[in-house]
């Protein structure tokens, strides 16, 4: 059957995290020249509709992004114990459901160590989309890697709000970022959906660098992205796509050890990030890999060493 | 070619609304330099004449000439180009700007306004030193008093270089002394010249201050007189015509106890002006109690605050309770629950509810009446509709269809309704105003039979009329208002048609103003 | 010009103006690069042809009864309730308090409470606008928009702050236990021989159909409903009768946020057991649609409801199988207000006119 | 809180303030012609898209502005036509095409670009750049005012001095014109408009076509300024705030201009919570910020700030009458 995938809140042209999603199931239609349904979210209140609907118009495997879906999908799971489903960010205890979720803290700690390196202030910023603790976790990773290159860093932590409203949020994200720019910070990580695409773009207007999230989001303002975090949700869809009605059910975890996060580089930000950067980060990833370097997880115990949210 | 003496010419005017015919083939000449009164009853179609001519409506057949030329005047642009100003008996004034806006507003020149309010208060100052106008310039419409208000309207006319002004009913609404400042401001005007109509119900006006009287009825004109050689009797019969003075048989009536006793009941309007100043009467059981007056000195305001609808002061106690005149209790339930019935002057805007079929208008004010009630819960309208149709049998309400809607019932019809209601109440007291207006021959003849038969019962009516026929065959005892206040008590039997309408004009019955 | 016959103002005044709104949407449609044609197919298919999509049509329709019969009991006293959005929002608070805290034994007695609930909050968030109309003359239609954004921020609040159990995400309630769920459609004997697999259209399907009853026995069967209704023809002449305005207002607002607030029955208690964020997805505002469609009767708000249970459900249909966007809907639903509510004397004109025609058409045929 | 800290408040004050006070005197134009338009937001929505869709096709933020003020134009002229022409429901209407405004930006967005309902961002000569005023960095070092000029006064897109222009620029129109006179009486009092030979129709359909143009400048400001590009409900409710605003100012210019900061200061707060935190020692929670602009208008409408009378022939068509 043809598979299906639904974009959360922002959409599936966010740039991010949605954006990645896509990318994976286009990856996968090219390769295989398969078809799949698509539905973007407008709307809390419709993803049980999407579900079902989906789920009733035979779509196999059913792939959704976002911990939102989570309530929703542990009920409708059991109403279709012929269908595979698969959530990305949130675990959904289901015989039929396949949970992927990200060690976000060890790619954000990677980037954080970017900023710390490349901030001249000493000051370097964080903006999470909506405040959650999957958000925080990004943070706390984020924060760990800034400290671990400069002990003496201040890092400035801002949520953009308390609903899905804030993965969409573009002006406050801008708004956000220039808050960050008078407090001195020269670095501002988003890590908010498509709210990022302010926070990049007030950025690149002020004259500051940025660190994109989920997606490779260089390419968006050449020479002021210093990097992305990249959170290989592509990945996730694709794997699922390609697993189709044979999907395997459990939890999967991605992490630096299985490229499920990363950083990106390519010729957008060539030349903000010097090969001693590079190497510094290179090193610390492959400890992380080695368990040598662990990286707390906020949402392990809901505490972060390195920051106070 | 018209007469080039006439400041204005009609010939031929003719407008109809519908089915009601306005105007009919209306021929009027008004001479420059003179004023010219018009008088008719109301919906004698003075207004729409004068609309007509200010171009606010179209008329359907006829010729306009201005000083001697043929004049198309489709829109007021063009009236207040062919020098026509007029005053609206509700001004046209924008409440929150000053006089001087006012006055320039539609008559600016150039896009900026420094230069027109600059030249305005110019000529502001010429003009209220000329005619006597005083207002200041700068002061704001709504603080100003009514007689004030109109004369910006006149200066506003004036500014326009208006030579032929028109005032519709203008002292409706103001007092003696600013009435007759108005009337020394209008002869000055016609003495440097300009042509004045002056619409008016008041007898004593005309004949204090125009030179020639139109008199319409019912959408014609009766004659025109010269002013000098007429007398407000000759024109009070042209005015009202040689109707068929009904004759209402009834036996002479037997007044019982006091029903109603009205004391010091003072009423303001929303905009703070007394309306009424110190009403003080007895209604008794078994009589009609006629109030005669012109439209707008009181009268209303009397049923209102009587029928509960408007806040009143003073005191009125009836069978011998004090019933509240505001807050709590002062509503028009309470009211009916006391005892009075009220059949309002204005059918259509409080009597009835235009969309609601007659059933439901039955039950208007009623509508918690136990016997309209099929349990605690429901009304019971099947009950509601046969009480409709035996009452429309009763009182031959045609067409005899409980549900049609009640805005498709003839005005006498609809009125018929209102009346049926409220007289079956079997009500100690009934209010009634201008019971017939706008009601032919036979139904007017029904509804008086009606009101008589309730008297007979030893119930108590109050009566206002605007038509004094009406007041006087009806009636047992007449008061008349004028300006807010009782001018006097007559007997209908040693009473005339004269002295009640020079009462009713301000005067005593003497001929000596009030 | 003679006026057009009742059948014709009741009947073909809502059907032309639906029908120049589908024209228009059709030509947007065309303008987008799709398929008119192939749009009305995809949204009759997946609403009306088979027991899945009934039973999202219906339970879309429910929804849209009980915010319809809110708007009309507020026109019917001359009041443009706008508001009806944050009071079903908060309606769904209500529900939602009823329902977590309060360990119901049966969901019969669960809905019972629920609903009063839900009457209750909402008829609350209504009557602060009317409290403000009715003695400081405050603009309704502006005091209960300005309420719709004053209940979101509350609810996103109590949420986000209050309500979110432990450990969870998304700002929403705890599911409701199980007691508190009410049967969906196919749960219900009968029924699931028609809905075989799982709809969302559930028990409040039939409140809302006996709301339009109660609805229309108020006002054209009680005394309360009578006041209603002259206070809304005419105020002075309401004021004649004896007929309280302050009393009225608050009265007629009081039963219409609580209809609107007894929408959450449905949306909240019966499909997503639980409160979420923005749980009334909009329906408030599609009431006003429902009304002025409906001509603001009951009878014709149940068919304007269901019309619009299908253009809701259909228009998601579009978002699935089409690449038209399930915008269209908002769009077909602004245009409909637009021609029933605001177009209505253009409509009435074109109808007039075209009578007038045939008129015309017949006496000379009668002529010759 | 530092200096530094309020400055950067204010100047995020003006930057949200500016479309609040393009649609708020926008609302001034049409309600202060006795026309009352709920439908700012749809028409800010509708050139936000245009405008975007346009920059980014032309490549220049003039044309797209432009093509902002002509949708907004367009809706404009729909509420004209139900509410002046068809003496229609002037609410009913506006709500209407709010709806309408919702649905189809995207649609058409969608179509053009087939990113969602997104423009895709704009950069360059499509979109506004900020302007550095004459002297910011060289009075930079004045103490107090210096920063305040540099970092709050300047540095902003062309359209916000725009903005801040309109203000004296239609406190002139309505009371130093006879255009001005004219409309400001003919939402007083139509009749007497009427009387004095003015057209009451004519003057009503100016009045709602400089409300469409302004919210058009509201929408492009939004879209090639504020933000780089379209995206759905992107206005999130600003309409209603800036007729909350106009309420507040009681249909006044100068006045609208201090609502509409002081609504964009709240909006800036609601940014900000961590500053108002450390300013009133408490956690105030986010929604209780947003939904500030909205109570203090309740509270307006409800006379206990003052009461705020709108032009008395506000929301009812005119019937020629004697
Ligand atoms: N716009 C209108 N539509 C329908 N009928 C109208 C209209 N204007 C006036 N009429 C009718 O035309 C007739 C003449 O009315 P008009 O106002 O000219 O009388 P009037 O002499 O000025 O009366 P009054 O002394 O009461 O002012 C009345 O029967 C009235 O009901
Ligand atoms: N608004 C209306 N809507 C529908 N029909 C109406 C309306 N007004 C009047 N009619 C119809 O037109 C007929 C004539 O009405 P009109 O008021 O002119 O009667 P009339 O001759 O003045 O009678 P009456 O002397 O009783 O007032 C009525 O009997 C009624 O059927
Ligand atoms: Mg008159
Ligand atoms: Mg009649």
């Amino acid at each position: 059957a043809e598979p299906a995938i639904i974009f959360d809140l922002g959409g599936k042209f966010d740039k991010s995290f949605n954006e990645a999603a896509f990318n994976g199931a286009e990856r996968w239609a090219q390769e295989t020249g398969g078809t799949y349904k698509e539905l973007e979210m407008q709307d809390e209140a419709q993803r049980e509709q999407a579900l079902r609907r989906l789920a009733e118009a035979g779509s196999n495997p059913v792939v959704m992004t976002g911990f939102a879906f989570g309530d929703v999908l542990a009920k409708v799971a059991p109403d279709f114990p012929d269908t595979k489903f698969a959530i990305v960010d949130m675990v959904v205890e289901q015989p039929n459901v396949k949970s992927v979720v990200f060690n976000e803290h060890e790619g954000s700690y990677l980037v954080g160590m970017m900023a710390g390196l490349a901030s001249k202030t000493g000051t370097v910023g964080f903006i999470g989309g909506m405040d959650i603790p999957l958000i925080r976790k990004f943070g706390c990773g984020y924060a760990q890697g800034v400290k671990a290159v400069n002990p003496d860093a201040t890092v400035v932590l801002n949520m953009t709000g308390t609903t899905p409203a804030a993965w969409n949020d573009p002006v406050k994200g801008a708004e956000l970022a220039k808050g960050q720019k008078a407090q001195g910070a020269d670095v501002i990580y988003a890590a908010a959906g498509g709210t990022g695409v302010g926070v990049l773009q007030a950025a690149a207007d002020e004259g500051i660098l940025s660190i994109g999230v989920d997606s490779n989001q260089n390419y968006m303002h050449p020479g002021s992205v210093l990097t992305s975090m990249l959170k290989r949700v592509d990945n996730a869809v694709y794997e699922a796509f390609k697993e189709g009605e044979a999907l395997t059910p459990g939890i999967n975890v991605m992490g630096l050890a299985n490229d499920g996060v990363g950083y990106a580089m390519d010729e957008n930000n060539a030349s903000l990030v010097t090969a001693e950067m590079q190497a510094a980060v290179d090193a610390a990833a492959e400890k992380i890999k080695s368990g040598e370097i662990v990286v707390h997880d906020y949402m392990s115990d809901n505490t972060c060493p390195a920051a106070t949210f | 070619m018209a007469d080039p003496r006439y400041a204005i010419e009609l010939k031929g005017i003719s407008k109809s609304f519908g089915p009601v015919q306005a105007n009919r083939d209306i021929h009027i000449a008004v001479p420059r330099g003179t004023i010219h009164g018009i008088i008719g009853e109301n919906g004698a179609g003075k207004s729409t004449l004068m609309s007509i001519l200010y171009g606010f409506y179209r008329a359907d057949s006829g010729e306009i000439f201005i000083n001697g030329k043929p004049t198309a005047i489709p829109d007021s642009q063009s009236a207040i180009r062919a020098g026509i100003g007029m005053v609206f008996q509700h001004f046209k004034l924008v409440q929150n700007f000053t006089v001087l806006e006012n006055v320039v507003l539609g008559a600016e020149e150039g896009a900026l306004l420094a230069g027109s309010l600059s030249r305005a208060r110019r000529v502001l100052g010429e003009l209220s030193r000329e005619y006597e106008l005083d207002v200041d310039p700068d002061a704001v419409i709504e603080d100003l008093s009514v007689g004030h208000q109109q004369r910006v309207e006149i200066l506003k006319a004036l500014y326009r270089q208006a030579d032929i002004l028109i005032l519709d009913e203008p002292t409706g609404v103001l007092t003696p002394a600013e009435a007759d400042h108005l009337f020394r401001i209008l002869k000055g005007l016609r003495d440097q010249g300009k042509t004045i109509i002056l619409i008016t119900h008041k007898l004593r006006e005309i004949m204090e201050t125009t030179d020639n009287v139109s008199v319409m009825r019912r959408g014609t004109m009766v004659g025109t007189v010269r002013t000098a050689e007429t007398s407000p009797e000759e024109l009070a019969e042209l005015m009202v015509g040689r109707k068929v003075l009904l004759e209402v048989e009834k036996a002479p009536a037997l007044p019982g106890k006091v029903v109603l006793k009205i004391e010091d009941l003072r009423v303001r309007d929303e905009h703070g002006v007394e309306r009424l100043k110190g009403i003080n009467l007895e209604i008794r059981a078994g009589e009609i109690l006629g109030i005669a007056g012109v439209a707008g000195n009181g009268q209303s305001e009397l049923l209102e605050a009587l029928g509960g609808i408007a806040r009143a002061t003073g005191r009125i106690t009836m069978n011998g309770v004090e019933l509240p005149l505001s807050g709590k209790g002062a509503d028009g339930r309470a009211r009916r629950a006391a005892g009075i019935a009220h059949v309002p002057e204005d059918r259509q805007a409080l009597g009835l509810i235009m969309d609601f079929t007659a059933w439901e208008n039955v039950a208007f004010g009623y509508h918690d009446a136990p016997e309209y009630q099929k349990n605690a819960l429901f009304m019971d309208n099947d009950a509601l509709r046969a009480d409709t149709e035996r009452k429309m049998a009763t009182f031959d309400v045609r067409p005899p269809i409980p549900t049609l809607a009640a805005k498709n019932f003839s005005g006498g019809n609809q009125q018929k309704i209102v009346v049926a209601r409220e007289i079956e109440r079997n009500p100690d007291l009934l209010l009634v105003g201008q019971p017939t207006r706008g009601v032919d021959i036979g139904a007017i003849e029904f509804i008086h039979k009606q009101i008589v038969a309730l008297r007979d019962q030893g119930k108590a009516i109050l009566l206002v009329s605007v038509e004094l026929d009406e007041i006087r065959s009806l009636s047992d005892r007449i008061a008349v208002m004028f300006d807010g206040q009782i001018m006097g008590l007559r007997d209908p039997e040693t009473t005339d048609e004269r002295e009640l309408g020079l009462m009713m004009a301000g005067m005593t019955g003497k001929g000596e103003a009030a | 010009m003679e006026r057009l016959p009742k059948w014709a103002d009741v009947a073909l005044v809502p059907l032309i103006s639906l029908l120049l709104a589908a024209i228009i949407a059709a030509l947007v449609i065309l303008a987008i690069g799709q398929d008119p044609w192939e749009a009305l197919t995809v949204m009759v298919q997946g609403s009306v042809m088979n027991a899945y999509g009934w039973g999202y049509t219906l339970y879309y329709a429910s929804s849209f009864m009980f915010t319809g019969l809110a708007v009309t009991v507020a026109f019917h006293a001359s009041l443009f309730n706008i508001g009806g959005e944050g009071q079903a929002q908060l309606g769904g608070l209500g529900v939602a308090l009823a329902c977590l805290f309060i360990p119901w034994p049966h969901w019969t007695l669960a809905l019972l409470g629920a609903a009063t609930a839900a009457a209750l909050f909402g008829a609350a968030w209504a009557a602060i606008p009317a409290y403000l109309q009715a003695r400081r003359g405050s603009h309704i239609v502006i005091t209960t928009i300005m309420f719709n954004y004053i209940a979101a921020a509350v609810l996103i609040f109590l949420l986000v702050d209050v309500l979110r159990p432990d450990g969870q995400m998304d700002p929403a309630t705890a599911r409701f236990p199980e007691a508190a769920q009410l049967p969906t459609l196919n749960e219900i004997p009968g029924f699931n021989l028609i809905f075989t697999s799982n709809v969302p259209a559930n028990v409040t399907l039939f409140i809302a159909l006996g709301m339009a009853v109660v609805v229309w026995l108020l006002l054209w069967r009680t005394r309360l409903g009578y006041a209603i209704r002259a206070f809304g023809k005419s105020e002075a002449a309401a004021r004649y009768a004896g007929i309280s305005p302050f009393a009225i207002i608050m009265v007629a607002m009081l039963i219409s946020g609580g209809l609107a607030g007894m929408m959450a029955i449905n949306n909240v208690m019966g499909e997503a057991e639980r409160l979420l964020q923005n749980s009334a997805s909009g329906a408030g505002f599609i009431g006003i649609a429902v009304a002025l469609m409906g001509r603001n009767h009951p009878v014709g708000v149940v068919l304007a409801a269901l019309l619009f249970g299908f253009l809701f459900q259909g228009g998601a249909e579009l978002g699935l199988w089409t690449k038209i966007p399930i915008e269209m809907r908002t769009v077909v639903q602004g245009l409909v207000i637009l021609f029933t509510g605001a177009l209505d004397v253009m409509v009435r004109m074109l109808l007039t006119w075209i009578f007038n025609l045939f008129r015309a058409g017949r006496a000379v045929k009668g002529a010759a | 809180m530092d200096y530094a800290t309020l400055l950067q408040l204010l100047d995020t004050t003006l930057r949200l303030a500016t479309p609040l006070l393009f649609a708020c005197l926008a609302g001034l134009y049409s309600e202060r012609a006795g026309i009352f338009d709920i439908g700012l937001e749809g028409k800010m929505l509708m050139a936000a898209m245009a405008s975007a869709s346009v920059a980014f096709l032309t490549g220049s933020v003039w044309v797209g502005m432009f093509a902002g003020m002509a949708a907004s134009l367009v809706l404009a002229g729909i509420h004209g036509v139900a509410s002046i022409t068809f003496r229609g429901n002037q609410l009913i209407s506006g709500v209407a095409l709010n709806f309408v405004a919702s649905g189809i930006t995207v649609l058409i967005a969608q179509r053009l670009f087939g990113q969602g309902g997104r423009t895709p961002p704009l950069a360059g000569d499509a979109r506004f750049e900020a302007i550095t005023l004459p002297l910011a960095e060289e009075l930079r070092g004045v103490p107090v005012l210096g920063p305040l000029y540099a970092e709050v006064i300047s540095g902003h897109p062309l359209l916000v001095y725009v903005a801040l222009l309109m203000v004296p620029l239609t406190w002139w129109v309505l009371y130093r014109t006879r255009f001005g006179l004219r409309l400001r009486a003919v939402g007083e009092n139509p009749a007497a408009v009427d009387t004095a030979g003015i057209s009451v129709v004519g003057l009503r359909f100016a009045a709602v076509a400089i409300t469409g143009i302004l919210c058009g400048l509201a929408g492009a400001y939004m879209a090639t300024a504020l933000q780089a590009g379209f995206g759905r409900e992107m206005t999130a409710g600003r309409g209603y705030i800036a007729l909350a605003a106009l309420i507040f100012a009681k249909w006044r210019p100068v006045a609208a201009l201090w609502a509409c900061l002081l609504f964009g200061f709240f909006q800036a707060l609601a940014l900000r919570p961590d500053v108002v935190e450390a300013v009133v020692q408490v956690k105030v929670p986010v929604p209780f910020l947003d939904a500030l602009p909205y109570v203090l208008t309740v509270l307006v409408l409800a006379g206990f700030v003052g009461k705020a009378i709108p032009p008395r022939a506000g929301g009812e068509p005119y019937v020629k009458e004697r």
